[in-house]
């Protein structure tokens, strides 16, 4: 039984840089063992997300394999988290108005419906409710992710192959 | 058995107390922790104490905690090569244990199989048939008739208990004192039992009055396997354990050692391998015990035990898991002392128990010689409504019952909990109860004798 | 010796993290307490937990705890019949004990006599003698020339210690390794003590390098003596303790008989009741140990003696002043497992220990399963500028070493103090050393070692 | 060892009776053992105390007999307390300016010289700075307690033969 992956200086650097780079980040918050880093942007102020509090909610819809014993269709009497996860998530900056398409699973996200493919949705491009953003795996199903909305893509969230959690932001869309 | 791999990585499917007594052993160990927590836990004392956290679906258990699929997908996507799951919940889950073992996946606790023999009631009373373990005596089957009814009575002797098969909630359920009353009893219960269930089909048990609720700790790597002692969980409120204790008062050494050994003799008859739990009844009149179920993962209750052995039960489960042989044996298991937990729920005593979830605005948690509190509250935390309203347990060691109740009494004074009701006024005035001092208490003590009396 | 009259009510002469220990205690046997607090102190826990409370003064404590006067006087109008002065402040204190006796009023403590005898240091080494407890190595006064010295040197063995008779803060003082130096350092320290105190007179003692500090817990009813096993407390900086432990990595069961026996020897020749500590340096070389002092108190670190043995010393000491008899015999002290104490200051490491008093904005303390907290800690706490910087002690019990040290790492991992400094990370770094985790600690480590090494 | 003094419900009707007639107190609170009481004045608002905070802290000399290791005079360097004991004394109420001699020891309070005699004070009577207001005993040696201030005593709070601690109001003057 081994001790926690420790994070390098190198590691810290790289973090710092990707941060640096990616301005639609304003605060970012990384807890890894006993290693917590907090960085805010200078001069922009720790931003409420008004966007996402307002959005009107996504409503995925269960298309293709499904698993979680039928659990996983996010019905209108159970609505998607509201608030995202603070302490994990740190602060993420999309426009006013914006509609957050979430994941309503467990898995490992992919972008493309197989490797080397072209991705389901590219930033700039029109999406209706029923065009599929993503796919996420779990447990070997190939779960398909509806954008549950009208819009034109303005974010993708998520890396390919990342695992993502219940709840998490994947795209934003503009609503059209 | 397949020797299982080290684990590395756990990931604690479960939440509140336990989820943080995981953690803590996990830490203790060595190993990595992943929270997987729902919607509503997201500001829990588990996820801000674990090294990672994902969350795994919304509020509703169902759809998150209760979600096999999720929680080993979390597992998978976070990298962890072993699921802790806590009681309740999937913890005695044949199917959730099968599904961990094909994706790779250690589940702490014993194999599917041994799950689902010890969870069919039916088939678990058979076990303990066949290991020599008494259960309580009654009819084989269901009762054809009077005549029948009246012959297995006779044999397992007065007073014998008419159940419904069908039954459930106390209906269809008739206590017979005396062989002249039976006959009528039995057309009553069945005229009952058929009007609520459909089903008339009775069968007679021995009934067993002023009955302590006694459980035995065993461990278990595959090889060796041990008894803890017992704990004796009789104070209960409508079958929910309010206080435990280990050693029992009403049982000697050569009880201890006759139950204990009972125990194990039932596991090595299933292959049980992890922690586990032999619950029994013991008669107070005849010092009879009889097995009633096993509980294959750890109880809320666990600490008491831990106390007076001074093994650590959560973290025996986690090197079992990961292939280690146990550390100790039976010669090595001594008892020391008494031990006593209270479990403090946010309810009201003074309306029925009701459940009162809201914010802790003020805390203050005993502390000092012999207490011990596990506990996921801190000054702010929300109690959110959808999960039980266990709080915290209280646990007390002294040298003797006598000095463990003091201190019990002692924590309950010290504790503050402002912003919720809590049961811990019942507590303290439970604890000062004569009869409870001296140990005269069953199972009916807190209804019928505690309560009963004002 | 008078028999002692049965105790009813406790006036606590002290404050902090010992007069809750001691209400505590009080609050287990069923004895009010009335609590002593300065003027700084009104808002303590101890306050808010005792049953009663007075203001004896203000804020500075040479004007209210250590007011003998006062503290009597208190304990008169608020009909205390006994005083538990805690440790520091007058616990030690001869004449504070006489006032008591004269008052009528049970010291929790030794007999001024007692006291007396064992707190003149040249006294208490003659006692030890007498028992036939060994002390250091010496010349028996000062010597005369450089003639004498080496003789006495020749005799105790080098390398040898010469000490200014009138000296302190390590002036006068000089390490010889070798007889033909000897002359040669005589001479320059005795210059260094005229100069510095104004006499040059210096006796010679053996040197000891690598010591281990290891006190002897001991308890006596004035019949019953008896030793409940030692613990380590080498880990000092600057004469201040840091981490206790029990019991010691460096002793076995034959040294710690050895110890014991000679601890109990000297008790019983100077006629010692109630507990006490007998502070001996091990050498690690030969592993001989001298005596140093006693302490006629309870002791800070008493906590790491009472989880290995389950005896609950401060309860003990109250049955002692009340005339009971000790209610265990030495075979029934069995050490069980190991025990490690960290003492939690209010001070800035990275900043030289400087005590850092201010508002405990918020606080969690840490739980579960082998770890207690001694504390006065409260959440909107303001610790007072007036005294000792010891905000908690956090004790961890494990089956052995190992275990105790994994579970003290998580325990500190789990704990919140914001508002003030706190020494918590100095303490976690500590517990990851390698050395210490080894055991291979002494009186030096911490300075020498730990952070010498940087 | 017995169980701490029970408060008997006759106790208890007899202190609210006392605090019912004692119109100074507008708050009271009592703690013995695990019986808590707090009792609030009817229309009367929680006071702070204002007069206490601001009052000219009485400066006691010590005269006679003293106790305490010469620690009891309290010198000017080290001010009395300035802020009453809330949590035990409860607020008491007097008119603002009023100078309050507090007691600079731990003993039992005496309104008079001996038994029967005529107390040292009474309400109206004027005193100059070294008037004796009363006697603390403790252990025995009576201190003698100077008013401190020159003015009219509007009050005695303590009775005889109770018990007083360090800082505890004893006597109220409107200073002249």
């Amino acid at each position: 039984m081994r001790k926690q992956d420790q994070l390098t200086y190198e590691d810290l650097l790289q973090i710092v840089e990707l941060i640096k780079s990616s301005p639609q980040f304003t605060e970012f918050h990384l807890k890894v063992g006993d290693i917590e880093i907090d960085l805010r942007r200078g001069g922009a102020a720790p931003r409420p997300e008004t966007a996402a509090a307002a959005d009107p909610a996504p409503k995925p819809v269960q298309r293709s394999h499904h698993v979680g014993g039928g659990e996983l269709v996010v019905e209108p009497a159970a609505p998607p988290p509201k608030a995202p996860a603070p302490a994990r998530e740190g602060a993420q900056a999309w426009p006013e108005g914006s509609v957050i398409v979430r994941s309503p699973m467990v898995g490992t996200f992919y972008r493309a419906p197989e490797p080397g493919a072209r991705p389901f949705v590219e930033v700039g491009q029109a999406v209706a409710p029923d065009t599929v953003v993503c796919i996420i795996e779990v447990m070997k199903l190939m779960n398909s992710i509806p954008a549950g909305a009208s819009g034109v893509v303005t974010q993708v969230l998520v890396e390919d192959a990342a695992p993502v959690e219940y709840g998490q932001p994947l795209v934003v869309l503009r609503p059209s | 058995m397949a020797r299982a791999k080290p684990i590395r990585r756990v990931l604690v499917a479960n939440r509140g107390e336990i989820a943080v007594r995981i953690i803590r052993a996990c830490r203790e160990l060595g190993l990595e922790t992943v929270q997987a927590y729902s919607d509503a836990d997201r500001d829990s004392l588990a996820v801000r104490l674990a090294d990672r956290a994902v969350c795994v679906g919304p509020a509703h258990s169902r759809r998150s905690y209760l979600n096999a699929e999720f929680i080993v997908s979390a597992a998978l996507t976070q990298g962890a090569d072993a699921i802790h799951p806590g009681y309740g919940f999937l913890s005695e889950n044949a199917t959730f244990a099968e599904l961990c073992e094909r994706s790779g996946i250690a589940f702490v606790g014993p194999s599917a199989e041994a799950i689902r023999k010890m969870g069919d009631k039916a088939m678990a009373r058979r076990m303990a048939a066949e290991a020599g373990v008494p259960v309580t005596p009654g009819s084989p089957g269901i009762v054809a008739d009077a005549e029948e009814a009246r012959a297995a009575a006779a044999r397992i002797g007065y007073p014998v208990l008419l159940k419904a098969v069908a039954g459930g909630g106390g209906r269809g359920m008739r206590v017979v004192r005396e062989p002249a009353k039976l006959a009528a009893e039995l057309a009553a219960a069945s005229r009952e039992a058929s009007a609520a269930f459909g089903d008339g089909s009775l069968y007679v048990e021995k009934y067993l009055e002023r009955v302590r609720h006694i459980e035995i700790q065993v461990l278990s790597d595959g090889e060796t396997v041990l008894h803890l002692g017992e704990r004796d969980c009789s104070i209960q409120r409508r079958n929910q354990k309010l206080v435990e204790e280990s050693p029992s008062p009403g049982l000697d050494e050569a009880a201890r050692a006759r139950i204990g050994e009972a125990a194990v003799r039932l596991c090595r008859h299933v292959g049980y391998r992890s922690a586990g739990t032999i619950e029994c009844i013991v008669d107070a009149a005849s010092g009879e015990f009889y097995f009633m179920e096993m509980n294959t993962r750890v109880q809320v209750e666990h600490p008491v035990t831990e106390l007076v052995t001074g093994v650590d039960i959560v973290k025996e489960q986690l090197r079992i898991a990961g292939g280690e042989p146990l550390s100790l044996a039976q010669s090595d298991v001594r008892l020391r002392g008494h031990a006593l937990e209270c479990r403090i729920n946010a309810e009201d005593p003074e309306a029925g128990f009701a459940p009162a979830p809201g914010e802790v605005r003020r805390l203050h948690l005993p502390g000092g010689p012999g207490i011990r509190v596990d506990s996921h509250l801190f000054e702010g935390y929300r109690i959110p409504p959808y999960y039980d309203s266990l709080m915290a347990k209280v646990i007390a060691w002294g040298r003797h019952r006598e000095e463990s109740i003091a201190r019990m009494r002692r924590a309950l004074a010290e504790m503050r909990v402002e912003g919720v009701s809590t049961t811990i006024s019942f507590h303290a005035r439970l604890l000062g109860d004569e009869r409870f001092c001296r140990g005269e208490v069953h199972t009916r003590f807190v209804e019928d004798v505690f309560m009963g009396a004002g």
